[in-house]
C-alpha cells in the first residue's frame, strides 16, 4: 500500500524524508511526498479536493486554507479515530489546536509544525560597545533587546546608518507584506475583528501600525523592500546588512547555516515586541496533517499521521531541527540542550496572535495584501487602504455568514 | 463554378481528413473543458459549494465590467501586451535578418539567443528577481560603479512595471527571432536580386521586399506573442505579485486569483470569456490582413 | 552607358572537391553603346558572367571594370544597370505595374513619368491588360514579356538581357528583336543579350562572344564569326543545321591537292593551295555549309559530291536534306529549295563551292589559316 | 568588399550585443551555479569558493534526473504527436481552405483562453478516464495545447510557391498524401522546425498542466525547480546549477537541426 | 498510350468582372500514338490546355476524355501522363537524380531499374555529371533537361510537352529534337508538344494545333497548315519572317483578274481566276511568303514587283531583305540567298510565283478558297 502525501520542500519535510525508512519498514507501507512550491499547493489541491477521486491520501493544510477546506468539507473528521486510537491532542500548544486542529469543536487536523513570525535581531550590534555609548548618547537608555514596539522602532531608527538599515521588511504582495504588517498591527495594540467579525484593524492602531510600517520600509530599510519576499529580506539580514527583520521563526535556524549567512552565531529570535514587556505582537502560523475526503486510502494515511506525530518521531523531528508543536517536545531535555533557542520560540508561540481563519482567509490575505502594498507604494493613505481592505472584509464576513 | 467537381470534392474531403487528427485530439482534450468554462460563467459557481444551481446569467459578466480592479487589470495588460510584444518584434526581427544574412558566427549566436526560451518563467523570475535585488543584486552595483544611485527595479510602481516588460523581453524575444528566422530563410533569392539591381538599398529591400513578403509569417508572429503575451502570468507571480500597488496586476493573473484563491470560478470564466472576445477579435483582424497578402 | 571590361575573371561555385569552376578567366572588352551577344550551349557561364557584371555573383578572380573603374567590390544597386533574368525573378507580391514601376520609384522618378513609362513599354511588349494583374496570374511568355519589361523601362547604363525571348512566339519574338534593336539604336545604350537563337545572333549584335565550358572561344562580328569560325566548335554551333564537319585528309592529286574522305573527294583551288599544302598527308576536318550544298553546279569551283538522302525536313519556306556519303561515310546536311523531288533513299548529285570550304585541324580543332 | 566588410561589421556588432544582454544573466546563473548563497550574495562580488558542488548537490539530493526525464519525454512525446497533426491541419488550410477561418479561430480559441480556467475541468476529464492522471495525462494536455499554436505558426509556411511543385508530384504519380509528405514538407522544412522547436519549448516550460496533471512521479522540471523556492527562502545556487544542467543537453542537440533553424534552404530553383 | 479527346473544353480563371477566359470552348481529338504540336501566341491557353489535360486545372465547362473515358474528375496521379512544366517545378530538396527517380518510386519500380533508366535518359540529355547536384546549382539549360528527364524516365500514357526546349542551345536543340522524334517512335506514346520554335513545329508533329485567344485556328498536318493556312492569322504566325500580307484589291484586267496594291500588281494566273472572280472590284489582302520571292524570275507564273530595300538582315545561310514597295506602299521581308549586292536604299525588282499567292477575305480573314 501507498500512501501519498502533497508537501512543501521545507526543512520540516526533508526531516520526515530521514525518518520515513522507520515508518516504512514498521507497517509496510510506502509513503511518497510529493514536494511542490508552497505557492503552487492550493493551486494543485484544489482540484484533487473538488475531484471525488483524489489521488492524495493525506494533505498538509496551512492555518490560512483551513476555514476554506472546512467550508467545502474537503477534510476528514478525526475525532473517531482520535477516540479509537487513543491519540493524545492534549499534548499541542492550544493556539495550534485552535489554528490547525479543531473547527468549530471537530478535530480535522493534527497540527504539524509552527511558522509563527517573531522578531530576528543581530545580539552582535546590541553586545557593540561603540553602539551601546552611542545609543545611551541618544536616547538616555541602555542598548538591549527591545522589550517594546517603541524602543524596537528606536533602535530601528538608530541602527540605520554607515550602510545598514535598522530593520528589512518583506513587502511583496499578498502574503508577505500581509503577514508582516499583522505583527505591527498586532504589536501596536490593534486587532483585526472584533467579537462579531466586524474588521476593526482599520482603527487608530491599525493605521498607526500601517504608519510605522511605511515609515520603517521607506525610511529605515533598503531600496526596494517593497517588493521583497522573504528570501530577498532574509538575504539582507543574512549578509549583515540589517539590525531586525519580523519574519518566520524557521529563519532562525537558517541564520546559522554558513552557506547562506555571514552572521552565523550573531542573530537571534524573539517574539515580536508589543505595547508593554508582557504584551506580545508576533503572529501565529502552522500547517496541519489533514486526510481529505477524496483520500483513496484513509486508513493507511492515518496510520502515517499517527506514526508521524507520535511523540517518539515528533521528537526526532524536533531534534534534526524541525518545528515543534507539542509542550512535550518543546519542554524536551534533549531538545533545548541540542537547540537552545527552543525555549524562546516557546514563548514567541505563547505569546502569538492568531489570524482571522475563516473560510474566506486566502481572498482576505489578497485583498490586505493588495491594499497595504498600495498604501506602501503611496497610492493610497493608510486610513483608505485600510479602510479599503476592512470593507472588502466586511463583505466577505457578511457573505461567510459570520456577519450579521 | 456552379458545380462542384469530384476533384474538388477530394480536395475538400482530403482537407478534412488532414485536419481531423487534430481536430480529435482537440475535441478530446479541450471542448469539454472549453464548454466547462462557457457554461460554468454563467453560474455563481464557487469551489467551495460547486454546483449548478445558482443560475446568474451574465451576472458574472456585468459584475467583471463593473469591477474597477479588474477593468485596471486590463488596461496594464493592454499596455504589458503592446510594449512588449511591440520591442520584441522590432528587437527580434533586427536581430532575424541580421543573423540571416550573417556568414560567420550563426550557430554561435543562435545558439546563446536561443537559452532564455529553454529557462523555465520561474527560474527566469528568481534569477532576474537575484540579478536586481536593489541592494544585493549585481545590476545596482555595477550602477553604482559608475555613480549611478541604486535603482528600485520592482519597488517603485512605474519601474516594477518596466522591469517586468524588460525580463519578459529578455526570456521571450528569442520566440520571435526563431519564428521570423525561419521565416525569411524560405524566402526565394530571387526577388532581392532584382531588387539589388533595380537599384534598391538595404532599407528599401527590407522595406518592400522583406515586408511584405514576410507579411504573413508576421502576422501569426505577432498573433501568438500577443495572445502569449497575454496570458504572461508566471513572470508576474514570481517576480512581483502584481504589485507594487497594483502596478503589475496584469490580467491572466487576476483570473487565476479569482479562480484559484477566490475559488470563484464562475467569475473567473466569465473574465475569461471576456477576453476570449477581445483576442478573438483582435485575432480576426490580423487574420484578415494576412489574407489579403495571400490573395 | 558604359564599357564593361573582364580582366581574367572566373567564377568558381562552391569548395574543394565539389567545386564548379563555371567561368574561367574570361578576357572580355564591351565597348561602350556596343550589343555583344553571348552565345554557347547551355551551361557555359553565360548567366554566370552576366551576373557578375550585374554584380550578384561575386567575382573570384580577375577584375572587372565598368567605365574604366573597378567594380569587383561595388553593389549592384550602385552599378546602375539593369537585368532581365533567365528566371524572371518577378516580384511576386506585386501587380505587373508595380514590378516595372519598381525601380523607377527607387530613383524618385516623379510619377506622372512612371506611368507613362510603364503605359510606353507595355504597349510594345503587348502586356497592357495584364497591368493590374500578379506575377502568378500571368503565363510563361506574359511574365518573361513583364521582365523584359521591367528592364525597359529603366535607363540605365547598361542592359544585361538573358535569353529574354526564348519564351516568346516566332512572331512576338521578331517584334520584340526589331524593338531591342530600335531601342538600341535609340538610346546607344550598351547591350549584353543572351541568346540561343540564330537570327538573334546574327542579326542584333554588333559582336558574338562564344563561349565554351567557361571560357571564351571566339568574339568577332556576327558575319565574321559566321564566315571565320575559330575552331570547329564554334563551326558546329552557330547555325542550324551546323556545318558539315567531315573527317578527310588532304592528298596531292596530280598539279594540286583533294580533300579525300569516303565518297567524297574535293579539289583544293588554287588560292588556298599554298596555305593547305603543309598538311598534305595529314587528317584534317572539312567543314562545309548545308547552304553551300546546291543542286545545280554553283559558285566558282563547285565540287560534285555524290550520296544517298537519308531524312527530309521540309521546313516550309526550304527543305533540310540528311544525306549520307556513298559507302559509310559521313552524314551531311544541305539546305536547300523547299520544292524539290526529295525522296527518302534516292541516290542524289550535290555540288559544293569549294572555295567556301573550311579545313580544321582535327588535334587543336582550329581552323587551318589560308 | 569593403562595403560588405563595414556592413558585416555592423551587423556583428549588433548580434553581439544582442548576444551579450543575452548572455551576460546566464554567465551570473553560472556563477552562482560555482559558488554558495552567501557568496553569490556577496557584493562588491568575490570569487570566494568555487566548485561544483551544486551540481553534486543537484544530481543526488534532489529528483533532477528523473524531473528532467519526465520533462523529455513529455516535451519529446507531445510533440513527436503534435507536429504531424498541427502541419496536416496547417496545410490543409492554407491550400485546402479547409474549415475556413472559423475553423481555424475555434482551434486557437483554446489558445486564447487563460489556462487557469481550462486546467479544472481538464483535471476532472482525466481523473474520470485514468485512475491516476500522471505523465500521459500531461503529454496528452500538452499535445492539445500546442497543437493549435503550432498549426497558426505553419500555415504561412505552406504558403503558394509550393502549389507547383505539389502538381509536378501529383503529375508523377503521387497521391495528394505523398505530394504532401514528399515534396511540401520538405520544402516547408524550415517553418515546421521552427514550429517543433517552439512548442517543444512551450512544452518544456509549461508549469500549470504538469503541476496539476502529475503527480510525485511525474514531475517534470519546470514543477521541480519551483520547489527549489521554498517557504525558507530560495535555494538559489543549486537552482541555478540545475538551470544549466537542464540547459546543456537540448543545446548540444540543436545544432543537428540548425541546416533548418539558421541556415534555410535555398529553394531558389523552383523556376 | 492514349487518345485524348478535348469537347468544348473551357477554363475560366477568377470569378466576375475580372475573370479571365482562357480557353474558350475547343474541341479538339489527339489519337493514341499522335505527336500534337501546340502553337499560338504567348498567353494563348497553350500551357491551360495541357494543364486541363493533366489534371491540374480543373476543366471549367466541358468534357475531357482519356481513351474514351471522361476525365473531368480523374486524379492526376491516376491519369499517368508526364508533363514537363514551362517553368520546370523541379523538386528543390532534391538532387537531380532523385528529381528523376521520385516519379518512378512512387511506381514501385525496382531500383536497378530506376538506376538504369536515369543513366540512359541522363546521357541523351548530357546531364550525367550533373546527377548529384541540387537544381539550385544548374543553369538554366541545365534545368530544363532535367524537367525534361524528369517525364522522359517515366512510361506514361502520353507525354505533355510545355516548351520544353526553349532554354537549350541551337545544337543541343536540334539533337533533343531528333531524340524526342525517336523515342515518339520507339515507344508510340501520344505526345503533346507546345513550342514556340517553327522548326520544332515543322518537323516533329504528325499534326499542329494553332490556337489563338483561347480558341482553335486550325488544325492540321504541318504542311498543310504551312501551305494551306487557314485565315491571316495562321498565315502571319507560321514561319519566320511571316507571310507578307499586303491589303490589295482585285480588279479586272484585260481577259482577266489582277490583285493590285501600291506598287504591285499581280495577275491572278488562269487556274484561280472562276475562284477568285467573285471577289472583283472588292478589298482582299494579298499573301506571299517570303521564299517565294526571288531575284530572277521563277516559278510557272513570275510576277514582277519593284521595291526598294529598306535592310538588310544577312543570317548566314541566307539573307531577310526588308523591301517597301514602290511609292508609299506595303513592307515585304523577301528571303534571298546569302549572297547578293543588298544594298539599303537600292531598287531591285523581285519576282513573285502567282501560283504560289493567297488571298484572304478582309472581313473574315479566312481564306478564300480556290
Ligand atoms: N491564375 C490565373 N489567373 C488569371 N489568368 C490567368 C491565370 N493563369 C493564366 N492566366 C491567363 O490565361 C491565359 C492563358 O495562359 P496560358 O498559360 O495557357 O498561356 P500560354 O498559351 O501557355 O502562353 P505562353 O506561351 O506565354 O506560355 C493568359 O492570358 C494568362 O494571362
Ligand atoms: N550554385 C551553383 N553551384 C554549382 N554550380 C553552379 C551553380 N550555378 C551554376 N552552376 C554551374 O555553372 C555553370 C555555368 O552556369 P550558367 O548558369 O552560367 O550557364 P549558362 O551558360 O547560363 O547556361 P544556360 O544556357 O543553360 O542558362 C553550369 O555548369 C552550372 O551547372
Ligand atoms: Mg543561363
Ligand atoms: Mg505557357
Amino acid at each position: 500500500e501507498t500512501v501519498n502525501i502533497l508537501m512543501e520542500a521545507v526543512p520540516d519535510t526533508t526531516y520526515i524524508q530521514q525518518l520515513l525508512p522507520e515508518f516504512e519498514e514498521a507497517t509496510g507501507i510506502d509513503v511518497n511526498l510529493e514536494v511542490v512550491n508552497y505557492a503552487e499547493m492550493h493551486t494543485k489541491l484544489v482540484p484533487q479536493l473538488v475531484s471525488n477521486s483524489g489521488s492524495y491520501s493525506a494533505i498538509v493544510v496551512d492555518f490560512y486554507w483551513v476555514g476554506e477546506f472546512f467550508k467545502a468539507g474537503w477534510m476528514q473528521p478525526l475525532d473517531d479515530r482520535i477516540a479509537a486510537d487513543g491519540f493524545d491532542t492534549s499534548v499541542y500548544v492550544p493556539a495550534m489546536m485552535d489554528l490547525v486542529g479543531q473547527v468549530e469543536g471537530t478535530t480535522y487536523m493534527l497540527p504539524f509544525y509552527n511558522y509563527a513570525m517573531g522578531l530576528l535581531y543581530r545580539t552582535d550590534l546590541l553586545e557593540d560597545e561603540a553602539n551601546k555609548t552611542a545609543y545611551m548618547d541618544a536616547f538616555g537608555t541602555e542598548l538591549k533587546k527591545p522589550e517594546t514596539w517603541d524602543e524596537y522602532l528606536q533602535q530601528v531608527k538608530f541602527f540605520t546608518k554607515d550602510g545598514s538599515y535598522g530593520v528589512v521588511n518583506q513587502g511583496l504582495r499578498p502574503d508577505p507584506i500581509a503577514m508582516e504588517w499583522s505583527n505591527y498591527l498586532f504589536a501596536k495594540g490593534g486587532e483585526f475583528i472584533d467579537d462579531g467579525w466586524h474588521a476593526t484593524f482599520n482603527s487608530p492602531e491599525g493605521v498607526a501600525a500601517l504608519e510605522d510600517y511605511i515609515t520603517n520600509l521607506n525610511d529605515y530599510g533598503p531600496v526596494g523592500a517593497a517588493s521583497f519576499s522573504f528570501d530577498e529580506a532574509f538575504n539582507v539580514f543574512s549578509q549583515g546588512q540589517a539590525y531586525s527583520y519580523i519574519t518566520y521563526n524557521f529563519f532562525r535556524a537558517a541564520v546559522d547555516d554558513a552557506s547562506g549567512s555571514a552572521i552565523v552565531g550573531k542573530g537571534e529570535i524573539m517574539g515580536v515586541p508589543g505595547q508593554t514587556p508582557e504584551e506580545g505582537g508576533s503572529l501565529n502560523g502552522a500547517w496541519g496533517w489533514a486526510i481529505p475526503k477524496s483520500s483513496p486510502n484513509p486508513d493507511a494515511a492515518w496510520e502515517f499521521l499517527k506514526w508521524v506525530e507520535s511523540p517518539e518521531i515528533a521528537k526526532k523531528r524536533a531534534l534534526l531541527g524541525g518545528s515543534a508543536t507539542r509542550l512535550d517536545v518543546f519542554d524536551d531535555a534533549e531538545v533545548i540542550a541540542k537547540y537552545p533557542q527552543t525555549t524562546a520560540l516557546k514563548e514567541l508561540l505563547l505569546g502569538s496572535h492568531n489570524f482571522p481563519t475563516f473560510t474566506y482567509t486566502p481572498q482576505f490575505v489578497e485583498v490586505l495584501g493588495r491594499e497595504l502594498s498600495l498604501a506602501v507604494s503611496g497610492e493610497k493613505s493608510a486610513q483608505e487602504a485600510l479602510d479599503a481592505a476592512a470593507a472588502e472584509f466586511d463583505e466577505l464576513a457578511i457573505k461567510d455568514g459570520r456577519q450579521e | 463554378m456552379a458545380h462542384v467537381t469530384t476533384m474538388e470534392r477530394e480536395n475538400r474531403r482530403f482537407g478534412w481528413l488532414l485536419t481531423a487528427p487534430g481536430l480529435v485530439l482537440l475535441a478530446a482534450v479541450v471542448l469539454f473543458p472549453i464548454v466547462w468554462a462557457g457554461i460554468t460563467s454563467f453560474f455563481n459557481y464557487s469551489l467551495i459549494f460547486p454546483g449548478y444551481d445558482d443560475f446568474a446569467g451574465l451576472g458574472n459578466y456585468a459584475k467583471a465590467a463593473d469591477d474597477g480592479e479588474f477593468l485596471h487589470s486590463a488596461w496594464i495588460t493592454l499596455l504589458f501586451v503592446v510594449a512588449v510584444v511591440g520591442i520584441q518584434f522590432v528587437a527580434g526581427f533586427v536581430v532575424a535578418l541580421m543573423l540571416n544574412d550573417a556568414r560567420r558566427g550563426k550557430t554561435v549566436y543562435y545558439l546563446i539567443l536561443l537559452c532564455p526560451l529553454l529557462i523555465n518563467p520561474v527560474v527566469v523570475g528568481l534569477m532576474w528577481r537575484m540579478i536586481l535585488h536593489p541592494t544585493l543584486g549585481i545590476v545596482n552595483w555595477l550602477l553604482g560603479t559608475v555613480g549611478i544611485e541604486p535603482v528600485n527595479w520592482l519597488g517603485a510602481p512605474d519601474m516594477a512595471f518596466w522591469t517586468v516588460v524588460l525580463v519578459d523581453i529578455w526570456h521571450q524575444v528569442s520566440f520571435m527571432v526563431v519564428l521570423l528566422l525561419a521565416g525569411l530563410s524560405a524566402l526565394p533569392a530571387e526577388p532581392y536580386e532584382a531588387a539589388r539591381v533595380d537599384g534598391a538599398t538595404p532599407f528599401q529591400r527590407f522595406w518592400h521586399i522583406t515586408l511584405p513578403m514576410m507579411k504573413p509569417v508576421i502576422v501569426v508572429t505577432l498573433l501568438i506573442r500577443m495572445i502569449f503575451a497575454i496570458k504572461t502570468y508566471d513572470i508576474i507571480y514570481i517576480m512581483t505579485r502584481g504589485g507594487p500597488g497594483v502596478a503589475t496586476d496584469l490580467i491572466s493573473y487576476f483570473i487565476y486569483r479569482r479562480a484559484f484563491v477566490s475559488l470563484d470560478l464562475g467569475e473567473a470564466c466569465a473574465m475569461a470569456a471576456m477576453l476570449l472576445i477581445v483576442i478573438a477579435g483582435l485575432t480576426a483582424v490580423l487574420w484578415r490582413s494576412m489574407r489579403q497578402v495571400q490573395d | 552607358m558604359a564599357s564593361i571590361q573582364l580582366n581574367s575573371v572566373s567564377r568558381i561555385y562552391g569548395q574543394g572537391a565539389s567545386a564548379v569552376h563555371a567561368v574561367k578567366g574570361i578576357d572580355l572588352q564591351i565597348e561602350d553603346g556596343e550589343f555583344m551577344i553571348f552565345l554557347g550551349p547551355s551551361g557555359c557561364g553565360k548567366s554566370t558572367t552576366l551576373r557578375m557584371i550585374a554584380g550578384l555573383e561575386p567575382v573570384s578572380q580577375g577584375d572587372l571594370l565598368i567605365d574604366g573603374q573597378r567594380v569587383n567590390d561595388v553593389d549592384p544597386a550602385e552599378r546602375d544597370l539593369a537585368i532581365v533574368f533567365q528566371n524572371y525573378a518577378l516580384y511576386p507580391h506585386m501587380s505587373v505595374r508595380q514590378n516595372m514601376a519598381f525601380g523607377l520609384k527607387l530613383r524618385g522618378t516623379p510619377g506622372p513619368e512612371i506611368e507613362s513609362r510603364i503605359a510606353g513599354v507595355a504597349e510594345t511588349l503587348g502586356i497592357r491588360p495584364l497591368l493590374d494583374r500578379k506575377p502568378s496570374q500571368l503565363s510563361g511568355g506574359q511574365r518573361q514579356r513583364v521582365a523584359l519589361g521591367r528592364a525597359l523601362v529603366r535607363e540605365p547604363r547598361a542592359f544585361l538581357l538573358d535569353e529574354p525571348l526564348s519564351n516568346l512566339d516566332a512572331k512576338l519574338r521578331s517584334v520584340m528583336r526589331t524593338e531591342l534593336i530600335k531601342l538600341h539604336r535609340k538610346l546607344g545604350t550598351t547591350m549584353i543579350h543572351v541568346t540561343h537563337d540564330q537570327v538573334e545572333a546574327m542579326t542584333m549584335g554588333t559582336r558574338i562572344c562564344i563561349m565554351r565550358g567557361g571560357e571564351i572561344v571566339q568574339v568577332g562580328k556576327p558575319q565574321d564569326v559566321y564566315r571565320d569560325p575559330a575552331d570547329t566548335f564554334v563551326a558546329g554551333f552557330l547555325a542550324t543545321p551546323p556545318m558539315n564537319l567531315i573527317p578527310a585528309r588532304i592528298e596531292a592529286a596530280g598539279e594540286g591537292l583533294a580533300v579525300i574522305a569516303p565518297g567524297l573527294s574535293v579539289p583544293v583551288p588554287e588560292a588556298y593551295r599554298a596555305a593547305y599544302a603543309p598538311y598534305t598527308g595529314r587528317e584534317v576536318i572539312l567543314g562545309i555549309r548545308p547552304e553551300d550544298l546546291f543542286e545545280t553546279p554553283e559558285g566558282a569551283a563547285p565540287a560534285a559530291i555524290d550520296c544517298s538522302i537519308e531524312t527530309v525536313e521540309a521546313l516550309g519556306p526550304e527543305t533540310i536534306l540528311n544525306v549520307k556519303l556513298g559507302q559509310g561515310g559521313s552524314e551531311l546536311a544541305a539546305r536547300l529549295p523547299a520544292e524539290g523531288d526529295w525522296e527518302v533513299a534516292r541516290q542524289i548529285r550535290l555540288f559544293a563551292d569549294s572555295l567556301r570550304m573550311h579545313l580544321f585541324d582535327p588535334e587543336t580543332t582550329r581552323k587551318i589559316a589560308r | 568588399m569593403k562595403v560588405a566588410r563595414l556592413d558585416g561589421l555592423v551587423r556583428h556588432l549588433i548580434l553581439a550585443g544582442f548576444s551579450a544582454s543575452i548572455a551576460l544573466p546566464l554567465l551570473w546563473v553560472l556563477r552562482v551555479s560555482l559558488t554558495d548563497k552567501l557568496t553569490a550574495y556577496r557584493l562588491p562580488p568575490e570569487i570566494g569558493q568555487i566548485g561544483l558542488h551544486n551540481f553534486v548537490e543537484v544530481l543526488t539530493q534532489y529528483d533532477f534526473t528523473r524531473w528532467f526525464g519526465n520533462s523529455v519525454f513529455v516535451a519529446v512525446l507531445a510533440t513527436a504527436i503534435s507536429l504531424p497533426a498541427a502541419a496536416m491541419m496547417a496545410y490543409a488550410t492554407a491550400r485546402y481552405r479547409t474549415g475556413g477561418w472559423p475553423l481555424m479561430m475555434m482551434v486557437l480559441s483554446s489558445q486564447m483562453i487563460p489556462p487557469i480556467v481550462l486546467v479544472l475541468p481538464m483535471f476532472l476529464v482525466f481523473t474520470t478516464l485514468m485512475p491516476v492522471p500522471g505523465i500521459i495525462a500531461i503529454t496528452i494536455a500538452h499535445v492539445a495545447i500546442n497543437l493549435p499554436f503550432m498549426a497558426w505558426i505553419m500555415i504561412s509556411f505552406f504558403d503558394e510557391d509550393t502549389r507547383s511543385l505539389e502538381e509536378a508530384a501529383r503529375c508523377d504519380g503521387a497521391t495528394r498524401w505523398q505530394a504532401f509528405t514528399r515534396v511540401t514538407i520538405p520544402v516547408a522544412m524550415p517553418g515546421i522546425i521552427a514550429a517543433g522547436l517552439l512548442g517543444f519549448i512551450l512544452s518544456w516550460n509549461e508549469f500549470l498542466y504538469a503541476l496539476i496533471l502529475g503527480n510525485h512521479s511525474s514531475q517534470t522540471l519546470a514543477v521541480g525547480l519551483a520547489s527549489l523556492e521554498t517557504h525558507a527562502g530560495v535555494n538559489i545556487a543549486p537552482l541555478a546549477a540545475a538551470t544549466l544542467l537542464a540547459l546543456a543537453p537540448v543545446l548540444i542537440l540543436l545544432p543537428f537541426l540548425q541546416k533548418y533553424l539558421i541556415k534555410g534552404l535555398s529553394l531558389g530553383a523552383l523556376k
